[in-house]
Protein backbone atom coordinates (compact mmCIF):
# COMPACT_ATOMS: atom_id res chain seq x y z
CA UNK A 1 0.00 0.00 0.00
CA UNK A 2 1.08 4.02 -1.08
CA UNK A 3 2.55 5.38 1.82
CA UNK A 4 0.19 8.35 3.00
CA UNK A 5 2.23 11.87 3.50
CA UNK A 6 1.15 15.32 4.59
CA UNK A 7 2.79 18.02 2.83
CA UNK A 8 2.85 21.31 4.49
CA UNK A 9 3.61 25.01 3.17
CA UNK A 10 4.63 28.28 4.91
CA UNK A 11 5.19 31.44 3.93
CA UNK A 12 4.99 32.26 0.25
CA UNK A 13 4.97 28.99 -0.52
CA UNK A 14 1.87 28.45 1.43
CA UNK A 15 0.03 31.55 -0.14
CA UNK A 16 1.10 30.51 -4.00
CA UNK A 17 -0.18 27.25 -3.62
CA UNK A 18 -3.61 28.91 -1.77
CA UNK A 19 -3.88 25.71 0.99
CA UNK A 20 -2.14 24.94 4.47
CA UNK A 21 -1.54 21.62 3.30
CA UNK A 22 -2.19 18.23 1.33
CA UNK A 23 -2.06 14.52 1.88
CA UNK A 24 -0.94 12.59 -1.19
CA UNK A 25 0.03 8.59 -1.76
CA UNK A 26 3.05 8.65 -2.22
CA UNK A 27 3.99 6.85 -5.65
CA UNK A 28 6.15 3.71 -5.15
CA UNK A 29 8.73 4.71 -7.17
CA UNK A 30 9.53 8.31 -5.45
CA UNK A 31 12.14 6.90 -3.23
CA UNK A 32 13.57 10.78 -2.43
CA UNK A 33 12.65 14.17 -2.15
CA UNK A 34 13.78 15.22 -5.70
CA UNK A 35 11.83 12.58 -7.13
CA UNK A 36 8.48 13.38 -5.17
CA UNK A 37 8.63 16.77 -6.54
CA UNK A 38 8.65 15.68 -10.33
CA UNK A 39 5.95 13.18 -9.77
CA UNK A 40 4.18 16.48 -8.17
CA UNK A 41 4.62 18.58 -11.45
CA UNK A 42 2.97 15.85 -13.09
CA UNK A 43 0.07 16.57 -10.69
CA UNK A 44 -0.48 20.20 -10.95
CA UNK A 45 0.46 23.01 -12.92
CA UNK A 46 1.05 25.16 -9.44
CA UNK A 47 3.87 22.61 -8.38
CA UNK A 48 5.62 23.79 -12.35
CA UNK A 49 5.61 27.06 -10.97
CA UNK A 50 6.61 26.38 -7.21
CA UNK A 51 9.57 23.80 -8.38
CA UNK A 52 10.89 25.79 -11.17
CA UNK A 53 13.39 27.14 -8.90
CA UNK A 54 14.21 25.08 -6.10
CA UNK A 55 17.05 27.26 -4.67
CA UNK A 56 14.80 29.54 -3.26
CA UNK A 57 12.88 26.26 -1.36
CA UNK A 58 13.64 24.45 1.89
CA UNK A 59 12.22 20.82 2.94
CA UNK A 60 11.77 19.63 6.29
CA UNK A 61 10.64 15.48 6.71
CA UNK A 62 9.10 14.99 9.58
CA UNK A 63 10.52 18.41 11.07
CA UNK A 64 14.00 17.80 10.58
CA UNK A 65 15.46 20.11 7.68
CA UNK A 66 16.71 18.02 4.23
CA UNK A 67 17.82 18.33 0.74
CA UNK A 68 16.22 16.74 -2.11
CA UNK A 69 18.40 13.69 -2.08
CA UNK A 70 17.15 12.38 1.23
CA UNK A 71 14.85 9.12 1.12
CA UNK A 72 11.14 9.93 2.25
CA UNK A 73 11.20 6.16 3.92
CA UNK A 74 8.14 5.89 6.28
CA UNK A 75 8.43 9.91 6.55
CA UNK A 76 4.89 10.56 7.67
CA UNK A 77 5.06 15.47 7.13
CA UNK A 78 6.91 16.81 4.61
CA UNK A 79 7.16 20.63 4.72
CA UNK A 80 7.94 22.49 2.29
CA UNK A 81 8.85 26.75 2.98
CA UNK A 82 11.00 29.69 1.99
CA UNK A 83 14.33 30.09 3.97
CA UNK A 84 13.53 31.14 7.27
CA UNK A 85 13.90 34.71 8.34
CA UNK A 86 12.93 34.81 12.25
CA UNK A 87 14.90 36.18 15.10
CA UNK B 1 17.73 24.03 31.89
CA UNK B 2 16.49 24.89 28.47
CA UNK B 3 12.93 27.06 28.77
CA UNK B 4 11.63 27.70 24.92
CA UNK B 5 8.27 29.42 24.57
CA UNK B 6 6.70 30.59 21.09
CA UNK B 7 4.00 33.05 22.41
CA UNK B 8 1.84 35.97 20.68
CA UNK B 9 2.20 38.28 24.20
CA UNK B 10 4.87 40.45 24.88
CA UNK B 11 7.65 39.70 27.48
CA UNK B 12 9.38 41.27 30.12
CA UNK B 13 13.40 40.46 29.09
CA UNK B 14 14.59 41.43 32.96
CA UNK B 15 12.44 38.84 34.50
CA UNK B 16 13.20 36.31 32.29
CA UNK B 17 17.12 37.24 33.09
CA UNK B 18 16.13 36.88 36.56
CA UNK B 19 14.13 34.03 36.68
CA UNK B 20 17.04 32.44 34.70
CA UNK B 21 20.09 33.48 36.61
CA UNK B 22 18.02 31.62 40.00
CA UNK B 23 19.49 28.85 38.55
CA UNK B 24 23.21 29.57 39.23
CA UNK B 25 26.32 31.18 37.53
CA UNK B 26 26.84 34.75 38.04
CA UNK B 27 27.13 35.96 34.26
CA UNK B 28 24.28 36.25 32.47
CA UNK B 29 23.96 37.50 29.16
CA UNK B 30 20.38 38.72 27.06
CA UNK B 31 19.79 39.18 23.73
CA UNK B 32 16.47 41.05 22.19
CA UNK B 33 15.22 41.54 18.84
CA UNK B 34 12.53 44.21 18.42
CA UNK B 35 10.71 45.41 14.82
CA UNK B 36 12.98 47.97 13.80
CA UNK B 37 11.11 50.30 11.22
CA UNK B 38 12.55 52.77 8.76
CA UNK B 39 9.22 54.75 8.42
CA UNK B 40 7.15 52.83 5.85
CA UNK B 41 6.74 49.86 8.18
CA UNK B 42 3.40 49.58 9.96
CA UNK B 43 4.54 45.90 11.65
CA UNK B 44 5.27 42.65 10.86
CA UNK B 45 3.69 39.44 10.38
CA UNK B 46 5.38 36.32 11.72
CA UNK B 47 4.17 33.04 10.75
CA UNK B 48 6.10 29.20 12.05
CA UNK B 49 5.64 26.01 11.70
CA UNK B 50 4.11 24.99 15.25
CA UNK B 51 4.86 21.22 14.97
CA UNK B 52 8.99 22.06 13.96
CA UNK B 53 9.51 25.40 15.76
CA UNK B 54 10.49 23.87 19.69
CA UNK B 55 12.41 20.80 18.38
CA UNK B 56 14.53 23.29 16.22
CA UNK B 57 14.94 26.12 18.72
CA UNK B 58 15.77 22.85 21.31
CA UNK B 59 18.23 21.43 18.75
CA UNK B 60 20.28 24.28 18.76
CA UNK B 61 19.83 25.16 22.70
CA UNK B 62 21.57 21.62 23.14
CA UNK B 63 24.60 22.41 20.23
CA UNK B 64 25.28 25.49 22.84
CA UNK B 65 24.79 23.19 26.06
CA UNK B 66 27.29 20.98 24.32
CA UNK B 67 29.83 24.05 23.60
CA UNK B 68 29.41 26.10 26.37
CA UNK B 69 29.43 25.43 30.14
CA UNK B 70 26.07 27.08 30.69
CA UNK B 71 23.36 27.07 33.79
CA UNK B 72 20.57 27.27 31.80
CA UNK B 73 19.10 29.08 28.44
CA UNK B 74 15.99 30.45 27.83
CA UNK B 75 14.73 31.40 24.43
CA UNK B 76 10.99 33.56 23.38
CA UNK B 77 10.27 33.73 19.96
CA UNK B 78 6.62 35.80 18.84
CA UNK B 79 4.50 35.10 15.87
CA UNK B 80 1.21 36.95 15.15
CA UNK B 81 1.02 40.40 14.19
CA UNK B 82 3.81 42.96 15.87
CA UNK B 83 3.84 46.38 15.31
CA UNK B 84 7.44 48.49 14.77
CA UNK B 85 9.55 48.59 18.02
CA UNK B 86 7.56 45.19 19.39
CA UNK B 87 10.10 42.84 20.78
CA UNK B 88 10.48 39.71 18.73
CA UNK B 89 12.88 37.51 20.10
CA UNK B 90 15.10 37.07 23.84
CA UNK B 91 17.94 34.88 24.50
CA UNK B 92 19.31 34.48 27.63
CA UNK B 93 22.00 32.35 29.20
CA UNK B 94 23.35 32.10 32.27
CA UNK B 95 26.89 30.81 33.21
CA UNK B 96 29.81 31.42 35.47
CA UNK B 97 31.82 33.11 32.83
CA UNK B 98 30.51 35.98 31.05
CA UNK B 99 32.39 34.99 27.71
CA UNK B 100 30.79 31.81 27.66
CA UNK B 101 27.23 33.32 28.46
CA UNK B 102 27.93 35.71 25.64
CA UNK B 103 29.43 33.49 23.39
CA UNK B 104 26.53 30.90 23.60
CA UNK B 105 23.68 33.73 23.54
CA UNK B 106 25.23 35.44 20.24
CA UNK B 107 25.90 31.50 18.77
CA UNK B 108 22.29 30.91 19.36
CA UNK B 109 20.83 34.32 17.76
CA UNK B 110 22.93 33.20 14.56
CA UNK B 111 21.34 29.77 14.19
CA UNK B 112 17.73 30.53 15.23
CA UNK B 113 18.05 33.58 12.24
CA UNK B 114 18.75 30.59 9.88
CA UNK B 115 17.33 26.84 11.36
CA UNK B 116 14.10 27.98 12.96
CA UNK B 117 11.07 27.61 11.27
CA UNK B 118 9.82 31.14 11.80
CA UNK B 119 8.70 33.72 9.00
CA UNK B 120 8.31 37.44 8.24
CA UNK B 121 6.15 39.51 6.15
CA UNK B 122 6.32 43.47 6.42
CA UNK B 123 2.92 45.13 6.42
CA UNK B 124 3.72 48.71 4.86
CA UNK B 125 1.93 51.82 6.11
CA UNK B 126 0.00 51.83 2.55
CA UNK B 127 -1.17 48.22 3.25
CA UNK B 128 0.99 46.61 0.88
CA UNK B 129 2.99 43.20 1.77
CA UNK B 130 5.99 41.02 1.35
CA UNK B 131 7.64 38.34 2.62
CA UNK B 132 11.26 39.19 3.86
CA UNK B 133 13.84 37.52 2.36
CA UNK B 134 16.82 35.67 3.69
CA UNK B 135 20.17 37.51 4.09
CA UNK B 136 23.80 36.84 3.07
CA UNK B 137 25.23 38.16 6.04
CA UNK B 138 22.85 35.62 8.24
CA UNK B 139 24.10 32.44 6.89
CA UNK B 140 27.58 34.04 7.54
CA UNK B 141 27.29 34.51 10.83
CA UNK B 142 25.90 30.91 11.18
CA UNK B 143 28.22 29.27 9.43
CA UNK B 144 31.31 31.09 11.10
CA UNK B 145 30.89 28.77 14.14
CA UNK B 146 30.82 25.98 12.49
CA UNK B 147 35.52 25.85 12.79
CA UNK C 1 23.34 58.80 23.40
CA UNK C 2 25.95 57.67 26.75
CA UNK C 3 24.14 56.22 29.93
CA UNK C 4 26.30 55.97 33.49
CA UNK C 5 25.15 55.37 36.41
CA UNK C 6 27.42 54.34 39.87
CA UNK C 7 24.42 53.52 42.46
CA UNK C 8 24.27 51.32 45.86
CA UNK C 9 20.44 50.79 44.55
CA UNK C 10 19.77 47.66 42.53
CA UNK C 11 18.61 47.98 38.94
CA UNK C 12 15.84 46.45 36.70
CA UNK C 13 17.81 45.14 33.90
CA UNK C 14 14.68 44.63 31.57
CA UNK C 15 13.75 48.44 31.91
CA UNK C 16 16.81 49.65 31.35
CA UNK C 17 16.81 47.63 28.13
CA UNK C 18 13.53 48.71 27.30
CA UNK C 19 14.53 52.65 28.03
CA UNK C 20 17.36 52.44 26.04
CA UNK C 21 16.06 50.92 23.03
CA UNK C 22 13.76 53.45 22.82
CA UNK C 23 16.44 55.86 20.96
CA UNK C 24 16.59 53.27 18.06
CA UNK C 25 17.94 49.99 16.34
CA UNK C 26 16.47 46.91 16.70
CA UNK C 27 18.70 45.01 18.04
CA UNK C 28 19.35 45.21 22.17
CA UNK C 29 22.40 43.42 24.00
CA UNK C 30 22.25 43.19 27.77
CA UNK C 31 25.38 41.62 29.96
CA UNK C 32 24.06 41.45 33.93
CA UNK C 33 27.13 40.18 36.21
CA UNK C 34 25.98 39.17 39.80
CA UNK C 35 27.42 38.37 43.24
CA UNK C 36 28.46 34.64 42.41
CA UNK C 37 28.85 32.66 45.96
CA UNK C 38 30.33 29.25 46.39
CA UNK C 39 28.63 28.70 49.78
CA UNK C 40 31.23 30.10 51.54
CA UNK C 41 30.73 33.55 50.72
CA UNK C 42 28.15 36.06 52.62
CA UNK C 43 28.60 38.99 50.68
CA UNK C 44 30.75 41.35 48.47
CA UNK C 45 32.38 44.99 49.03
CA UNK C 46 32.20 47.05 46.32
CA UNK C 47 34.61 50.18 46.32
CA UNK C 48 35.14 52.76 43.77
CA UNK C 49 37.29 56.09 43.41
CA UNK C 50 34.05 58.27 42.84
CA UNK C 51 36.35 60.70 40.38
CA UNK C 52 37.67 58.96 38.03
CA UNK C 53 34.95 56.07 37.56
CA UNK C 54 32.33 58.07 35.32
CA UNK C 55 35.94 59.19 33.25
CA UNK C 56 36.89 55.47 32.93
CA UNK C 57 33.43 54.47 31.68
CA UNK C 58 33.04 56.94 29.36
CA UNK C 59 36.62 56.38 28.48
CA UNK C 60 34.86 52.54 27.37
CA UNK C 61 32.08 53.67 26.10
CA UNK C 62 33.55 56.52 23.56
CA UNK C 63 36.19 53.67 21.95
CA UNK C 64 32.71 51.41 21.68
CA UNK C 65 30.88 54.00 19.95
CA UNK C 66 34.03 54.47 17.62
CA UNK C 67 33.85 50.82 16.83
CA UNK C 68 30.40 50.41 16.58
CA UNK C 69 27.67 51.60 15.10
CA UNK C 70 25.55 51.70 18.19
CA UNK C 71 22.18 54.50 19.20
CA UNK C 72 23.51 54.32 23.24
CA UNK C 73 24.70 52.62 25.31
CA UNK C 74 24.10 52.08 29.01
CA UNK C 75 26.59 51.06 31.64
CA UNK C 76 24.87 50.59 35.60
CA UNK C 77 27.79 49.66 38.23
CA UNK C 78 26.41 49.43 42.30
CA UNK C 79 28.76 50.06 44.82
CA UNK C 80 28.69 48.99 48.54
CA UNK C 81 27.56 45.73 50.10
CA UNK C 82 26.22 43.22 47.38
CA UNK C 83 25.00 40.09 48.83
CA UNK C 84 25.04 36.64 47.15
CA UNK C 85 22.77 36.35 43.98
CA UNK C 86 22.50 40.34 44.14
CA UNK C 87 23.33 41.91 40.44
CA UNK C 88 26.52 43.91 40.17
CA UNK C 89 26.67 45.24 36.98
CA UNK C 90 24.62 46.07 33.60
CA UNK C 91 25.90 46.45 30.20
CA UNK C 92 23.29 47.64 27.53
CA UNK C 93 24.13 48.18 23.85
CA UNK C 94 21.58 48.90 21.19
CA UNK C 95 22.00 48.76 17.68
CA UNK C 96 20.64 47.67 14.11
CA UNK C 97 22.63 45.02 13.77
CA UNK C 98 23.01 42.06 16.59
CA UNK C 99 26.69 41.50 16.34
CA UNK C 100 27.22 44.89 16.91
CA UNK C 101 25.10 45.08 19.88
CA UNK C 102 26.60 41.90 20.93
CA UNK C 103 29.97 42.34 20.44
CA UNK C 104 30.21 46.17 21.96
CA UNK C 105 28.83 44.78 24.88
CA UNK C 106 30.87 42.07 25.26
CA UNK C 107 34.24 44.55 24.60
CA UNK C 108 32.93 47.00 26.95
CA UNK C 109 32.55 44.48 29.74
CA UNK C 110 36.10 43.30 29.03
CA UNK C 111 37.35 46.85 29.10
CA UNK C 112 35.29 47.71 32.57
CA UNK C 113 37.18 44.47 34.57
CA UNK C 114 40.60 45.53 34.06
CA UNK C 115 40.62 49.53 33.18
CA UNK C 116 37.36 51.02 35.60
CA UNK C 117 38.31 51.60 39.12
CA UNK C 118 36.24 49.48 41.38
CA UNK C 119 37.51 46.91 43.60
CA UNK C 120 35.99 44.16 44.95
CA UNK C 121 36.21 42.32 48.53
CA UNK C 122 34.76 39.11 49.71
CA UNK C 123 33.27 38.83 53.34
CA UNK C 124 33.08 35.34 54.09
CA UNK C 125 30.55 33.38 55.94
CA UNK C 126 32.88 33.15 59.12
CA UNK C 127 33.54 37.15 59.22
CA UNK C 128 36.72 37.06 57.54
CA UNK C 129 37.77 39.39 54.24
CA UNK C 130 39.97 39.45 51.63
CA UNK C 131 40.26 41.56 48.30
CA UNK C 132 39.50 39.79 45.50
CA UNK C 133 42.63 39.99 43.10
CA UNK C 134 42.78 40.68 39.43
CA UNK C 135 42.83 37.56 37.19
CA UNK C 136 44.74 36.75 34.24
CA UNK C 137 42.15 35.72 31.95
CA UNK C 138 40.48 39.41 32.71
CA UNK C 139 43.87 40.87 31.15
CA UNK C 140 43.54 38.05 28.19
CA UNK C 141 40.24 39.14 27.65
CA UNK C 142 40.50 42.96 27.58
CA UNK C 143 44.01 42.79 25.40
CA UNK C 144 42.28 40.47 23.15
CA UNK C 145 40.33 43.66 21.23
CA UNK C 146 43.61 45.34 20.30
CA UNK C 147 44.17 44.00 17.02
CA UNK D 1 56.56 76.78 45.41
CA UNK D 2 56.33 73.59 46.21
CA UNK D 3 53.64 71.90 44.20
CA UNK D 4 50.96 70.72 46.37
CA UNK D 5 49.81 66.84 45.39
CA UNK D 6 46.96 65.11 46.41
CA UNK D 7 47.65 61.51 47.36
CA UNK D 8 44.24 58.80 47.20
CA UNK D 9 44.28 55.61 48.20
CA UNK D 10 41.98 52.28 47.35
CA UNK D 11 41.54 48.79 48.41
CA UNK D 12 43.90 47.63 50.61
CA UNK D 13 46.42 50.07 49.66
CA UNK D 14 43.93 52.41 51.76
CA UNK D 15 43.71 49.80 54.29
CA UNK D 16 47.60 49.42 54.69
CA UNK D 17 48.28 53.16 54.78
CA UNK D 18 45.57 53.72 57.52
CA UNK D 19 44.13 56.74 55.25
CA UNK D 20 42.02 57.82 52.60
CA UNK D 21 44.26 59.87 51.23
CA UNK D 22 47.08 62.59 51.83
CA UNK D 23 48.25 66.18 50.94
CA UNK D 24 52.06 66.74 49.95
CA UNK D 25 53.86 69.09 48.62
CA UNK D 26 55.97 68.05 45.67
CA UNK D 27 59.63 68.21 45.94
CA UNK D 28 61.38 69.80 43.04
CA UNK D 29 63.56 67.28 41.90
CA UNK D 30 60.52 64.50 41.93
CA UNK D 31 59.36 64.95 38.51
CA UNK D 32 57.95 61.47 37.44
CA UNK D 33 55.70 59.37 39.32
CA UNK D 34 58.85 56.90 40.06
CA UNK D 35 60.72 59.58 41.68
CA UNK D 36 58.18 60.84 43.92
CA UNK D 37 57.76 57.36 45.36
CA UNK D 38 61.63 57.03 46.12
CA UNK D 39 61.02 60.53 48.27
CA UNK D 40 57.67 58.96 49.82
CA UNK D 41 60.06 56.42 50.90
CA UNK D 42 62.68 58.20 52.79
CA UNK D 43 59.71 59.46 54.58
CA UNK D 44 57.45 56.80 56.15
CA UNK D 45 58.19 53.25 56.30
CA UNK D 46 54.64 52.82 55.75
CA UNK D 47 55.60 53.40 51.77
CA UNK D 48 58.85 51.25 52.02
CA UNK D 49 56.69 48.21 52.81
CA UNK D 50 53.54 49.15 50.94
CA UNK D 51 56.31 50.37 46.80
CA UNK D 52 58.22 47.09 48.02
CA UNK D 53 56.61 45.41 44.86
CA UNK D 54 55.73 48.09 42.56
CA UNK D 55 53.92 45.47 39.99
CA UNK D 56 51.00 44.99 42.24
CA UNK D 57 50.56 48.79 42.28
CA UNK D 58 48.60 51.08 39.80
CA UNK D 59 48.50 54.42 39.63
CA UNK D 60 46.34 57.22 37.98
CA UNK D 61 47.46 61.14 38.03
CA UNK D 62 44.50 63.19 38.05
CA UNK D 63 41.99 60.71 37.10
CA UNK D 64 43.94 58.95 34.42
CA UNK D 65 46.15 55.71 34.63
CA UNK D 66 49.61 56.23 33.89
CA UNK D 67 53.15 54.41 34.83
CA UNK D 68 55.72 55.12 36.85
CA UNK D 69 57.99 56.93 34.30
CA UNK D 70 54.61 59.34 34.33
CA UNK D 71 55.32 63.10 34.84
CA UNK D 72 54.09 64.86 37.74
CA UNK D 73 53.42 68.07 36.02
CA UNK D 74 51.18 70.22 37.44
CA UNK D 75 48.65 67.04 38.44
CA UNK D 76 46.65 68.01 41.38
CA UNK D 77 45.64 64.11 42.35
CA UNK D 78 47.92 61.28 42.19
CA UNK D 79 45.60 57.66 43.31
CA UNK D 80 47.40 54.76 44.03
CA UNK D 81 45.55 50.97 44.18
CA UNK D 82 45.74 47.79 43.39
CA UNK D 83 44.95 46.48 39.77
CA UNK D 84 40.74 46.86 39.24
CA UNK D 85 38.44 43.57 40.37
CA UNK D 86 34.70 45.23 38.99
CA UNK D 87 32.17 43.99 37.05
Amino acid sequence: MANQLSIVYFSWVRERIGRDQDTINCPENAETIGQLLDYLKTKDTVYQDLFADLKKLRFALDQDFVGLEAPLGSAKELAIFPPVTGG
Amino acid sequence: MISITVQHDNFDSGAEADRLSALGGGAISSFVGQVRGDGNLYALELEHYPAMTEKALRKIAMKALDQWALYGITIIHRVGRLRVGEQIVLVCTCSDHRQAAIEACSYIMDQLKTIAPFWKKEILCDGSENWVEERQSDLDAAKSWDD
